[in-house]
């Protein structure tokens, strides 16, 4: 039932949203318009009763897999927990309801609650200057490479090679193609860190930004930051860290402390905002000092005021745009439902609970770790930090088992799948960061499932998932022969 | 703590497991000592979920809303009615807590909304193809001029007016400093209407990009704007309001090539600007330059119909820096959340949701009008959003005064006039200097619309109303 | 994983909610007590992260079928779609969290609605005075019996009979026990219809009340309601209508109209409360004028008052206990909640709209019987109101097919059941009742799955459900050697 | 219409299919003419979401609630703090829209659900055996005391006292008025003890019916009188606060035989008295005694582990007249709140709950009795409610004034002392006359507390404070 399509549940006349009378005059209204304006009909949507809205729609949630429903260990996601109280506290009309053009002055609550997230990511990144614009992680670099653009035109510098790990996420090189760079791309080395060698044969004066990730992708800490950071600086170029792996390392090492300049933060996994199915997210970014009167605007600002009673408190407040600053780059303020989850995370941890939140996600990628390299190989060492990469080549060598079967299988037992295929530096890749919001026994139930599917012939894993609703959709002829929309069929039967 | 699962058992145990005698171990391991903060972070202390509920409450209530107060603002983002159906259905945790459908075997219920919600959208534009959302609005409109100019490789300039939304602009703005493209700004006319864009349309033209209606409120001659871009090879793209569209001809049907537009009005929460939901529509030849996640229709191994992620070849996780933009989610909630909401609405629901903005409005402007303190500027029919000139006070006190009886009366226009942003005109023509924008919603009754007249004209001023 | 019981999921040390300092003075708050009075430990509840909870009762709720998901022609219960502004506006500060200790006085709003639901509840019964106090169907029953005790003893009778139909549901007869009175029963005649002549047979002067549901329990308006009337009070008793079946004649037939005395509603059923897996509903009644002053207090009353203004407007308030009442049964005013939900219900349907919800009620019963009259008997006839009673005794004869294999074969086909074998005097019952708010498509749906079933072999039935988590619980197992709760086991792992 | 599904079109089909030419003509069929209705019923007229629900928020608006003002009421309903989580679940249409589980293959989550609130209900009083809940802990209590006397059969006496909850009794006295037994109610000391029920026990009580904290919040020895009720071959039934549970010992571990109460402070919002949760559990030994539905654990026929619900042979649908209660549902949403409540709250979650009412509560008493304006009447110490007197005011107009400053301050106790009903004692002992109730929850502060002291003191008087 809940396969079938809106549009082939719609009935004519069925209808489930009304409005009364408008209860003003409605004779002329429509008068004034010119009729090159105006359509005939209404777009031909489906027709549906509410009680068909609801059933469709809860029905279709069942067939996705989820943080609340099961343990969805999708390495680089991160995908936590989604406190409830976020939920709550976000859906409350003040600050749900607040319109964007509202006046500050009746806003205090709601600045002052994103000033203090403004200092919060300052204080967790170790930078200076934050903007909360950002939609996404991948807007956040984009943001981050045109700041670093304008402060490289402000200082006469015509530098336009931005380096990229190979082991990158795919935003890095195409954000900064979108910002206007060149990107190169810099090796990684035998363990998985950064070739100091190619990074040192790719630095030159005509870099502006090397794109890190650290963490990286592999959940390696980079060992040798501290000689890049030098590098880098010397070669009078600017490091952007990557921040889609900072629940590895908050109140552990601080990225403006290791050298970055600019970064971003993803706090639907940093800080537990939920990912909504693909999105909305944010891409809040910080950074240094000298480049802060590059940001976009507004940024919320304080100072203190006297009040009537002759007392002073704080006044919150929205900077205008400086000469320098990169203008905007979404309309209105930034994603700040999705912020203030992140704000109501912070609050409900405080600084030494947050680390203790590192520490949790280390000790679980560790064990998870511990337990799978003795059936899977895992390339870059017994240690890690907030995920680890295992490699499926040697059972796709002995028993034809890919990573993406190995992926589907686990879907039976009850588990979404890791990340695979990604970081393209590892063959047969099998990406897994399990959080810190999930139980010793999850884990270990996980890796009994994955053990027993090595264990599985090669059939059985070929043709999982088997108790899904569907399995193995054929991409190929999807992308080859596109349905993008559904169409009303020529007879009313022949949909399947 | 909080949301953590081990306990000090737990913790023994796993660390016996890995071989490390704590966690320090391991973190020491992985980074160096001279990188480690040897502090801890100075952040708030932590609060419990009681206290965190009443703490968060009271700072809440100390922001005047579209619930405390009467809301007649717009300029992008709009007080409609969100039906409590979305509400219910978005909060389900099976969609909000779910990410990107990477395995599409246990997120058919996402990939199912996503091509319900570009069929809708398609319904909606009359266009063939639409991808599964963009951030926002504003950058959408970007997104559809970086579409439209690696279209038309070889043209480089980018035509819009001084009335499309100035942040849009601003946007736009940013986005093209370091890449080969000119923007030129055409002032509309003295009613907010950009037909002079047709005469600054050329041979270097990749794109219009026109607003309808407009920031102002004012309705454009789109087809005659996209009649004329299309013989001089350009492209047309329209920023639209879905919820004009109950009423007003759809883009596809005037020979817009991209239909942009914010989402917001479609169910989801002001939010004070975001997380909002960015429409973008186009023809169908256009697709494989179009940016964002697509969902498409195939079978599974059994023949089943069902849904996957598809031209992926477009984007960054394969083609990186080769990629059509470096976007890589959808605001799937979101458009969730308009995919419930056009549900409701069918084509009646959302042609009496126009009709009740159009109606609502025009009574506005009268009642504005009758009391004799202020005009309107500009003439012709409104949608939703007209300008209104207080001819006897200062913009900023009428509003401010507005506010203090729980009225969000309008949106100064004065701070926006005159903008620029690298030398690029993004704010408003001078006229709307002391001017302030007014949103009239389905949601405003007639009662609420008197009083909105009355407070405004009771506002302290320099001559008698 | 869904089917670990909370207290296997516990794990020592765990915790989800926690409070801060109390931020009072604590010392010497506990030396108060007497030892005797303290416990040296807390109850030994499971120990639970929030993430554990949230998975587990999310998960859980996914092994319920629901009206939100389901098709739930469940008989005699009324499954209509639960509308969500409903529980949007129940929720709302103003309702939800007032306390029933409040003053009148500042609850003027919601006294308003229920004294508004008090006269819309009288106006759809045609009877006098209301009281919203009942918490249940079962629990109106009672207090409509309390009432009638109480005015038959005012008035110095000793009545003690009451009569129930063997058609009518349990709660009949042993809410008549509870009140204190004997219990007789009239059969019902070949038609399905109260049997006139018994009923004249066991009407005396001892009898009290007769109870009648009508529509009955078979979906059939009892024609001979008229005669029922005269018999019933020309033998000095009342009659009390069972209100389960409202749903097929609001705004057709009044009870009060056709002689009920007394009556219940189920808000949760007719107006559209949810049922909440079993409760919480409300059990509403009305009654007849001269039996107002029996009611349970307190009722919600008005009067004009005079305002600062000058102007009058109405002040509502309680009623204090008359010295007739019988009092109270139960505590506070009653289930607001539900009412609530009831009121808005109201309110979306207003006099016309509610008459035609009982019109689709009774279309689509009736359009239902239609077609599975084709393979189904039902004995009673080819109309009916808003539901009907099937009968899978033929089945039963010929392919050993019970009805409750069919109620549990349909459930393999994504339907909720029918209600089975229920009313008693159907052979294998199966009485199916498709509200007003199912589309003819669902309808066909399900005949032609019912359809399919009769043509199944009888082994495939038999062993049906086949697609559930699990088949066929063994009920007598159950019974004979009671499990009632969760026991720490012997050794830790012997549990299923 | 609303919620209609059929259209125009679906109801000549159906109509055709049956066989009739209108709606009308099957109910002519059915309903005699004579008692047709032959017009339209008068309820006001039909209207709309967005219209309904801002005059319902409109409506809602203009009741005190415990969100509007800070609340200090208490009797039996309590502003305790509803974690996040509770709400979430709660609101999952698969819960809340499904019915009562009689086919237990497509209702195993509310009978899982159901088990281990049953469970959760054992382990927090000390019994063997819970049922599935019942009403409300007022019915509750009675339901306890049928209970009682259908097991001592011979026995006819109800002993309670009055600090037990006044409409507790009222509720008795109208469910025993029409059966055979007497209601017994005994004078509790100045302190608001009930020891005296001790000596009023006699070999024709059926039952103790003792409510602790009482009513008044006074603390009860159940033990001793347990004891003593035991000794005469009576039951002892308490009426029990689980918010209690955390400090105070358990009703089984103290000799309680049935223990009920009201379950609305675990997780249930206040929702001016109802729906609520009536908890009963019992001796294992009684439980073919015990009314309200049941839920067991059992095997499916492939072995599985699963539940239902069982011994069914006590209820009305089976038994009719001879069933052991005539009630035919649960509260299964409630106890589904109260089951979320106590996973999230745990041992020490709970304990810390009793621990911040019994703190607060404390420091409450210490700051009124301060003001030297009012007095505590009776001593000991309290759990979350105690009684204050008011020496230079009248209770009514100080509450009121409370009110208008945002405050729920209290219960007047004056209107509930001297009640009776059908001659037995249902109010409270004179000299409660002039005092009001105050309950103190873990979600007041101490500056709510301090401003509620100062907002007291500060009522209009006739002497000095």
């Amino acid at each position: 039932q809940s396969a079938q399509l809106l549009f082939e549940l719609s009935r004519p006349g069925r209808r489930a949203h009304r409005l009364g009378e408008p209860g003003v005059p409605t004779t002329d209204a429509l008068s004034g318009f010119d009729d090159r304006f105006l359509a005939s009909d209404p777009p031909p949507l489906p027709e549906l009763a509410e009680g068909d809205v609801v059933r469709h729609f809860v029905g279709l949630s069942t067939l996705n897999m989820s943080v609340d429903t099961h343990f969805y260990p999708l390495g680089s996601c991160t995908m936590k927990y989604n406190p409830k109280r976020n939920e709550r506290i976000a859906s409350l009309p003040g600050l749900a309801d607040v319109h964007p053009m509202q006046d500050p002055s009746h806003l205090q609550g709601l600045l002052e609650m994103l000033y203090e997230l403004q200092e919060m990511f300052a204080e967790i990144s170790g930078l200076h200057g934050v903007s909360l614009q950002p939609a996404a992680g991948a807007h956040g670099e984009l943001t981050a490479l045109l700041v670093a653009e304008a402060y490289f035109r402000s200082i006469g510098s015509s530098r336009n090679i931005v380096l990229t790990a190979d082991s990158a996420h795919g935003t890095n090189p195409a954000s900064a193609q979108m910002a206007g760079f060149q990107t190169k791309t810099v090796k990684s080395n035998a363990d998985g860190l950064v070739d100091l060698d190619d990074l040192a044969a790719k630095l030159d004066e005509n870099t502006a930004v090397f794109m890190l990730t650290n963490p990286n992708t592999l959940g390696l800490f980079d060992r040798n930051i501290e000689q890049m950071n030098k590098m880098v600086h010397d070669a009078g170029a600017l490091i952007y860290l990557d921040g889609a792996n900072m629940n590895a390392i908050l109140g552990i090492s601080r990225p403006g402390d290791f050298g970055a300049d600019l970064m971003h933060y993803n706090p639907h996994k940093t800080f537990s905002g939920p990912h909504g199915g693909g999105g909305p997210g944010a891409g809040p970014i910080c950074v240094r000092d000298f480049l802060t009167k590059f940001l976009p605007a507004p940024i919320v600002t304080r100072r203190e005021i006297e009040t009537a009673e002759g007392q002073t408190e704080w006044y919150y407040d929205l900077s205008e745009p400086t000469e320098h600053s990169i203008g905007r780059v979404r309309s209105f303020f930034g994603n700040t439902g999705v912020l203030a989850r992140a704000y109501i995370y912070l609050r409900t941890y405080g600084g030494d609970g947050i680390r203790r939140v590192s520490e949790d996600a280390v000790l679980s990628a560790n064990y998870l770790l511990s337990q799978v390299k003795h059936f899977l190989d895992v390339p870059h060492g017994d240690r890690c930090m907030h995920e680890f990469v295992a490699s499926a080549s040697r059972l796709k060598k002995d028993k034809k088992i890919s990573a993406m079967d190995l992926a589907k299988r686990i879907l039976d037992y009850g588990f979404h799948a890791p990340t695979v295929y990604f970081p393209l530096v590892v063959d047969e890749a099998v990406m897994v960061e399990p959080t810190e919001t999930e139980s010793k026994q999850t884990l270990d139930a996980f890796v009994e499932a994955l053990f027993r599917i090595t264990d599985e012939s090669g059939d059985t894993v070929h043709e999982a998932p088997h108790s899904t609703r569907i399995s193995r959709p054929d991409d190929v002829g999807a992308a080859r022969r596109p349905v993008l929309h559904w169409s009303q069929p020529e007879t009313p039967d022949d949909q399947s | 703590m909080s949301y953590l699962f081990h306990t000090d058992d737990d913790r023994r145990e796993m660390l016996a497991a890995i071989g490390a005698s704590s966690i320090d171990e391991i973190i020491n391991d992985q980074v160096p000592q001279s990188v480690q903060l040897q502090r801890q972070l100075e952040l708030p202390p932590a609060i419990h979920e009681m206290e965190l509920t009443a703490e968060l409450t009271r700072l809440a209530d100390r922001n005047a809303n579209a619930n405390s107060h009467v809301c007649f603002l717009g300029g992008g983002a709009y007080d409609h009615f969100i039906p409590a159906v979305v509400d219910e259905i978005a909060s389900r945790g099976e969609y909000y807590t779910s990410y990107t459908p990477y395995q599409a075997e246990v997120s058919q219920g996402n990939l199912q909304v996503m091509f319900e919600y570009e069929t809708l959208i398609t319904q909606l534009t009359g266009l063939g193809v639409s991808n599964a959302s963009l951030y926002d609005g504003g950058s959408a409109a970007t997104e559809a001029v970086l579409m439209a100019l690696a279209t038309q490789r070889g043209r480089n300039k980018v035509i819009t007016s001084d009335v499309v939304h100035p942040q849009y602009r601003e946007i736009l703005a940013a986005y093209l400093r370091n890449i080969d493209a000119e923007i030129v700004v055409v002032a509309a006319d003295e009613n907010g209407c950009s037909a002079g864009i047709i005469d600054a349309i050329d041979d270097q033209t990749a794109c219009v990009l026109v607003q309808h209606p407009n920031f102002i409120g004012g309705l454009e001659d789109v087809a005659a704007i996209a009649a004329a871009a299309k013989a001089a090879g350009a492209l047309t793209i329209e920023s639209f309001d879905p919820v004009s569209l109950g009423r007003l001809r759809r883009p596809g049907d005037m020979g817009v090539d991209i239909a942009v537009a914010e989402g917001q009005g479609l169910g989801n929460p002001l939010a004070y600007g975001g997380p909002y939901l960015g429409i973008m529509a186009c023809r169908e030849d256009l697709v494989r330059r179009l940016p964002g996640r697509i969902a498409g229709q195939t079978t599974d191994r059994r023949g089943k119909r069902c849904w996957v992620l598809t031209l992926q070849t477009r984007e960054q996780h394969i083609r990186r820096e080769k990629a059509t933009s470096n976007i890589c989610s959808n605001q799937t909630l979101l458009a969730l959340r308009a995919t419930v909401h056009l549900s409701l609405l069918g084509p009646e629901g959302l042609r009496e949701t126009s009709d009740h903005c159009i109606a609502k409005t025009e009574y506005a402007k009268q009642v504005i009008v009758a009391t004799e303190r202020f005009e309107i500027v500009g003439e012709g029919p409104s949608l939703k959003e007209f300008v209104v000139r207080d001819r006897n006070g200062d913009v900023a006190e009428l509003l401010e005064y507005a506010r203090n009886h729980a009225l969000l009366a309008g949106i100064d226009l004065g701070p926006m006039v005159g903008l620029q942003c690298e030398g690029t005109l993004t704010g408003l023509p001078d006229r709307y200097r002391d001017c302030f924008l007014v949103a009239v919603t389905e949601k405003r009754t007639r009662a609420e619309i008197d009083q909105w007249a009355e407070i405004l004209c009771h506002a302290p001023q320099t001559a008698a109303c």
